[in-house]
């Protein structure tokens, strides 16, 4: 019995002290005709040898390729002692920190992180997390929403340019409380906000507007011209950004005269491997003034009996397992072990690490898009100033190009082609640090010989 | 001692960024960050020092028994944490193309067919991020099944008293009103006071069974067939699944939906406070709305093909509840607790986890302490109230689960449920032995009798952690929620 | 500068301190003729991520083979909690226990790993353990001619189906002490050490007989028979035995009337990876009359000031720390990370989960023996009762045929025709637990494959 | 609680053996084990729980400052044990081919390089399992090459008084007679006692530089002189090598022949006492002799091609000294560790190490400690000698160590070397910073006072570790070195 400690011995010892035959008299309420039959569909069990064999295979077919695909999650380099002490059993295997004495570990460390992220987006508070960034950004709708006094609106702006799945998540979370998304449409040249698009929004009732830096495209927006707009229609702000890209561009505390009031994205890049979407988390941070409405857990600083420093759970009059039906937000769990990795991440990294990050990400990208201009056909169209990422438009199907691109071991990048109509057999490209020269020289080679084998298909 | 107090201007740990800083000059000046964040400036042995200690400050399964009620706190198998930590599985970028998430896939796809099985159901979909989330599936499902029948007068969620707070909080994120019904006093729900409570206005009802009460729930095939003729459905909250699983199948119960909770009942680690994962099982009836993506398979002879199937295939889907398919390593380790326990091992976690409930409610009975319920069997846990203890020493259900931590066990769950009065709620879980369970009990035994002799010893307690008793009052009035250097 | 913390603030605040000019003026008791110049040949520093992506690539160029070579390093499942503890730093990063209260749990672990050394072999003590099992046996013979009261020899006699490499080590080790080692020929048909063998030395003085068991042809010697005999002899008996098989067959302390007198071997199989041959650990356990003559380091149980349970090194004044120039050895570090690993090892598996391990290996071994009788012109010589290895005899060069079975992925042997003259293309072969009926039929097609190859080139 | 008193009968860890027991009926009965060994019968959690709560009662680098002199305990890189433990560095068999080898084997190679460049020898071998057999590596090879050369007089090897106990044991196993010679009140070698014992019978002399005394040897020159002249060899125990990285090699001080412990100069852990690795350089001379297998280079242009050189390369080599080819995996993380510190890294190892060593030898003689060798530079450590304080409060170096330990430090190494009377051998290490030295030094100064105010306190020490004192006695006594059920 695997993980079942229990000897026969026991077993019979346990029973005599119960007063019970047999185990199966310990589900006599339950009625005869309830009990389950044989779970047929379900393999017998495996030792942890066979199962390993069986997964490193399957581990390893989805391995090997040069992966040049962003779109929401990065590739970094994880130091290696993130998750070497990340999942010391006394973190990864501990509760949330209900008992707060017994978990000051816990309860440091995200008291730790929340002020790494404060620092990192330039605003006064942040949560202990939330899922993923998508989902965050729908919290951050209904915070916002919440929050703003000045408007009883229910619906928000969301600038065009955000990331697509972010859009949808959002959508599926806050459509059945009757809150509207209204999308404001980005210049298909630049690839960017144009503030003249907001016009037509003048003096309409939205409870926030949402924008993302960089945004989807890798493109950095005009986010002070765009917060100053939204704040002068009495919306609140909604910034959503990437954390590496925070150490080295104006984070959303800096935006505009006086700051978005709510930034929130996917924690991923600060020390979490890509590992098929999760688990990430998102974070949220805030105004001092909005704390209130903030969703999720918050660690505070307190002192105890003998006046000594100590952490615990705090605000916890939010939360669902106190204010049930009328709590900001059915969360319950965080994200707390992918946070206990970011915290060591961004201690390792410190400010000048992450933006050497941001600035080899950068440096990187823009190398390959130089590369790039001396492949004959194709075109890489967002030229505004970027981040990691940048829209290449190729001269045969974005679909098969990356299908031919991935036989040789390289994911060229994502596809736009379905989401946007406009950008037809254009994909997304994303380089981080991770990449060498050579990787950068095999990118052009793979597409190269991509193309010319389309090339002789079609002839 | 914070990170940040241990740092000094101008300290890094040089290894780990590139050791060349690039130029960025194309970016204008008005995008770039104008003052430095204020991170940590420490070398590395001051993180690996700083982190490994605070680590050593927390008490987790992996050090201390660990009876945390409804939380399911049992071994996390080291070796599900290893397989989903290979090369291969973290490096996968999620939106990699289909030719590389055949080893993945194919293990999600299993995971779906494994969890149908075993709950009963005709659909899963494992994209919800925490038990929460499940949840919030499971109800907007709900509502998308009553909404494409055209069925709009549906406006309320029924919810047990004794129910998670989650419950009444997700009917609301899903615009509905929250009815509460009360629970008898033999722990089983008021089926007259449901009765009345149905009604055309009846969206459907959120349950526990195993209620929180930590006994089986009798009357559910009533509640179910009450519920269904109103019109509405029966959502299960999969938190106390380990009670049942494998041996009472929610499906054959009568639900219609149901989440679980993967980092409890597969024992996926829980890593102070998440990563969870919510999955959600269907009947027939709500398949066309699950959330996506989910695995599928084109059999086409030969090997299988697996694939995602996204809102294409599943047009009416109540959408997408995370960037990209949901706490992917967490279901990975789920999918390898259930190829570790197999078929039979299923229903063996029900029975052990049972078995050492009703042993340890039976050891602390004896010892006189009081059973909530103490005419019904235990489940895989079981409640005590410490009302006369509070009422004649002054020593509350709060001072026993401080005072356990000094004797190295972790409290169970306090005050909760609601209804109960100063109560423990003790979940000792399948993995733990007899002599975990022994000494618990002792400890128990140990503290009454200290709280009989001199209740501020135990009032005071605990001595023997980090830190005494909190000041929460202070933290909330005079709130720090981030370091200020 | 990696590791380490100084700022250059700090660097001058120390220098004030200690009232010198520079870092270079703490070296002025050096004659700068002695500086090191440039160290031209040591390439320049590397990040973490750099040295990840190369060794990455490395690790990858020795992958992938199915490995069926034992010969003294066995391929086993290791459970994942193994390592996953033993690496926690606590353990990891210290250093030998000293300070006894401040290193109770490598001293307790310690003194349970002796514990279960000496119920593997039988014996009455172990010590912490030695370099590896070829090292071992070289304390070992010195620890026996110490010993051995009733001799004054400093000869030993050592079967010939020793591991080949321990006799050489042994020899490395202790011919500078004018110690011989006088080897005993085995039988070439039944690939052991027949008794017969040993009448010629009837009545000669050597210190200890040494026997392995199993065999380095993987053979089950006659263990009873031998050791009687040299106890007869006066001789003491130093059993080389395999921990995993130990669980299984005779081990040491039952061997014959009175069992062996020392056990040696490599603890590598005791949940320690293959990983190009170290770090492995070597046993070393005997009688209670020995314990003063054994080598290394020794962890007692006794009691505190409080008369509390405690753990220490104890019998220090063996050691060359105290002893210096006449210590039992010169012996200092022992493999304490290993027997960390091996300690958890035995805990996880038990007797009755090495016992499996062990029939599993057999079982294996015996079907692969099977499969190969059905493959014409291969021979299997080692036809006695056996472990979990073979004497494969080929028809071709077995040099040939093993690079042509490493060629299709299965590395197939370990080659005994250069140290046998008697054993031309013969291969002695390993089959584990590890191996599923798939790979056995692997190991049969590629030995099929290569022999066919080499009758066409040789046509 | 061992673990052994953890598990009851029957019980096992079932998931960690084959489920299937499988037959060996062809093994003779006589062959057969008649008695099942007692090992632990216990679960999984119980194997995990245990040890890694008996992890918890260590000191270690990752947990405390650990200044233990002449261990040179300092951060070991988290990416050397990450990437030494990648699963083809972990799989590979010793006995692989060389066409399934030349990631390690190149790796290996390269370390060899670095060696002999930071030390300015001519050839390495890096298969010495820990630093006593390469001393014995050493030695053996001085051996050799006086026995090639015909020259069977040379009996005696040189040892200073202050040196580590492995060197007179390593001539010993050798089969060398040891003459120890005296150290002058500065710490130096008596040159003039060198140069009467010194003769025909010498084979070579044994030395740290800088010495256990921890001062840089200023003789070493004129030492070098003379036993060469003697006819001598001269062997460099790495012990301290730390000190001088980079910034003085032993082969141009006139070293024939070193050993260094990869364990504490590159960085790799300790594991609570080993494995260590003992590589050995040596200058032209002793070429011949190394120990195999070393790495070697087949450059038949193109990739260089890594292949194993042993005994045919080899033919007058020492031999072998373990079964395969050394401490594998400490070797690799050595070889990691030198990428991380690169070329201009070597030195700032002993810069900085000594930066901290003098640092801290400062502070403590402001506040009133001893030094041992006070008109010396300090090197990467330095001793203080607490005589006067053991005369007149009655507190000795024992027991500071031990009241250090209350403080949340590991103790210095205590009464080594053996002629300076109640010290303590102080070694921060370069990966420390000003912080926790600061600390140090403060606690220090505060166990000063206790001991001035209260020497009881202090004699008692530790109070704060899971046992006090032990009885040494008793443990050799009454020698209880396995658990007997």
């Amino acid at each position: 019995m695997p993980f079942i400690p229990h000897t026969e011995e026991d077993i019979q010892k346990m029973l005599e002290t119960i007063g019970a035959q047999s185990i199966d008299q310990l589900f006599d309420e339950i009625p005869t005709h309830l009990r389950a039959g044989a779970l047929d569909a379900i393999p017998p069990a495996r030792s942890e040898m066979e199962i390993m064999r069986l997964m490193s295979d399957r581990a390893e077919q989805d391995s090997g390729a040069l992966c040049f695909i962003g779109a929401g999650a990065y590739e970094h380099h994880i130091p290696a002692a993130v998750w070497d002490i990340a999942t010391r059993g006394e973190f990864m295997t501990a509760y949330t920190p209900y008992q707060a004495e017994a978990s000051q570990g816990t309860l440091q460390l995200i008291y730790e992180f929340q002020s790494m992220m404060t620092a990192l987006t330039g605003l006064d508070v942040s949560n202990a997390s939330l899922y993923d960034g998508a989902s965050g950004l729908a919290e951050a709708v209904l915070m916002a929403i919440r929050a703003n006094r000045k408007s009883k609106s229910k619906r928000v702006l969301i600038a065009g340019t955000v990331h697509p799945l972010y859009k949808k998540v959002v959508n599926s979370i806050v459509h059945n409380q009757q809150i509207e998304l209204v999308e404001v449409a980005f210049d298909s040249t630049s690839l960017t906000t144009d503030v003249s698009a907001l016009a037509q929004y003048e003096g309409e009732d939205f409870a926030a507007l949402i924008i993302a830096q960089p945004n989807f495209f890798g493109t950095l927006e005009d986010i002070h011209q765009l917060t100053d707009w939204a704040h002068q229609q009495k919306m609140l702000v909604i910034g959503v950004v990437n954390p590496t890209a925070a150490s080295l561009i104006s984070p959303p505390g800096e935006w505009g005269e006086n700051g978005a009031d709510i930034a929130v994205g996917e924690g991923q890049p600060m020390g979490i491997p890509l590992a098929s979407g999760g688990p990430y988390f998102g974070f949220i941070c805030c105004k001092q003034a909005l704390v209130r409405q903030m969703p999720g857990r918050i660690i505070g600083r307190t002192v105890d009996l003998d006046g000594k420093e100590g952490f615990a759970l705090t605000l916890q009059a939010r939360e669902q397992h106190i204010r049930r039906s009328k709590a900001t937000s059915n969360i319950c769990t965080n994200q707390g072990l992918a946070v206990t990795a970011a915290t060591i991440y961004m201690s390792l990294l410190g400010q000048e690490g992450i933006e050497r990050v941001a600035r080899a990400c950068h440096a990187n990208t823009n190398r390959l898009v130089g590369l790039l201009s001396a492949v004959p056909g194709v075109e890489v169209i967002s030229t505004g100033p970027r981040f990691h990422e940048f829209v290449l438009r190729l001269p045969k199907s974005s679909r098969l190009v990356l299908e031919h691109m991935a036989v040789q071991g390289v994911l060229g990048g994502h596809d736009l082609s379905d989401t946007y109509p406009d950008l037809e057999n254009c994909i997304l490209v994303c380089v981080t640090e991770t990449k060498t020269e050579q990787d950068l020289n095999g990118y052009v080679n793979a597409l190269e010989v991509s193309l010319k084998e389309l090339e002789t298909v079609e002839c | 001692m914070l990170i940040f107090e241990r740092g000094v201007k101008g300290r890094t740990a040089t290894a780990q960024a590139p050791l060349v800083k690039a130029e960025a000059t194309d970016i204008p000046d008005s995008l770039m960050r104008k003052n430095k964040a204020a991170l940590p400036e420490v070398s590395e042995l001051q993180v690996v020092r700083h982190y490994t200690n605070l680590s050593r400050k927390n008490f987790s399964i992996d050090t201390q028994f660990y009876p945390l009620g409804s939380c399911t706190m049992k071994y996390n198998p080291r070796g599900a944490h290893r397989v989903a930590s290979l090369p291969g599985f973290l490096n996968r970028h999620p939106l990699a193309p289909e030719s590389y998430s055949q080893g993945y896939l194919a293990s999600v796809y299993e995971l779906q067919e494994i969890l149908k099985e075993v709950t009963g159901m005709a659909g899963v979909s494992l994209s919800p991020m925490a038990g929460a989330q499940g949840e919030f599936a499971g109800v907007a499902m709900i509502r998308a099944y009553h909404e494409k029948r055209g069925d709009h007068e549906r406006s309320e969620i029924i919810v047990p008293i004794a129910a998670h707070g989650t419950n009444p909080a997700t009917a609301v994120m899903c615009g509905y009103k929250v009815k509460e019904i009360p629970v008898l006093n033999d722990g089983d729900v008021d089926v007259e006071a449901l009765k009345e409570a149905v009604g055309p206005q009846t969206a459907g009802i959120m349950m526990t069974n195993p209620s929180t009460c930590g006994v089986f729930e009798r009357q559910i095939e009533v509640i179910a067939k009450v519920v269904h003729d109103a019109g509405g459905l029966l959502y299960y909250d999969g938190a106390n699944l380990n009670a049942i699983l494998g041996k009472v199948r929610p499906g054959d119960m009568g639900f219609d939906v149901l989440h679980m909770n993967l980092h409890k009942t597969f024992a996926t680690p829980h890593g102070g406070g998440g990563p969870g994962s919510g999955p959600v099982a269907v009947g027939e009836r709500l398949l066309p709305y699950l959330p996506t993506p989910i695995a599928g398979i084109e059999d086409a002879g030969g090997e299988p093909d697996y694939c995602w199937l996204g809102e294409e295939a599943l047009p009416d889907s109540i959408g997408r509840l995370s960037a990209f398919m949901g706490n992917a390593g967490i279901i990975l380790r789920a999918y390898i607790y259930a190829l570790f326990v197999g078929r039979d091992g299923m229903q063996r976690v029900s029975e052990f986890s049972t078995l050492n409930a009703n042993y340890m409610a039976k050891k602390l009975a004896d010892a006189g302490f009081d059973l909530a319920y103490k005419d019904r069997r235990a489940t895989h846990e079981f409640i005590i109230t410490l009302s006369k203890q509070a009422k004649e020493l002054g020593v509350t259900a709060m001072d026993f689960a401080k005072r356990l931590l000094d004797y190295g066990y972790h409290a169970p769950t306090t005050y909760f449920p609601l209804l109960v009065p100063e109560c423990l709620l003790i979940e000792p879980t399948e993995t733990e032995s007899i002599d975990e369970m022994d000494g618990f009990v002792d400890a128990m035994i140990q503290i009454l009798k200290e709280a009989e002799s001199s209740a501020d010893l135990v009032k005071g307690a605990p001595y023997t952690q980090p830190v005494k008793r909190l000041d929460d009052v202070k933290a909330a009035r005079e709130l720090d929620v981030s370091y200020k250097p």
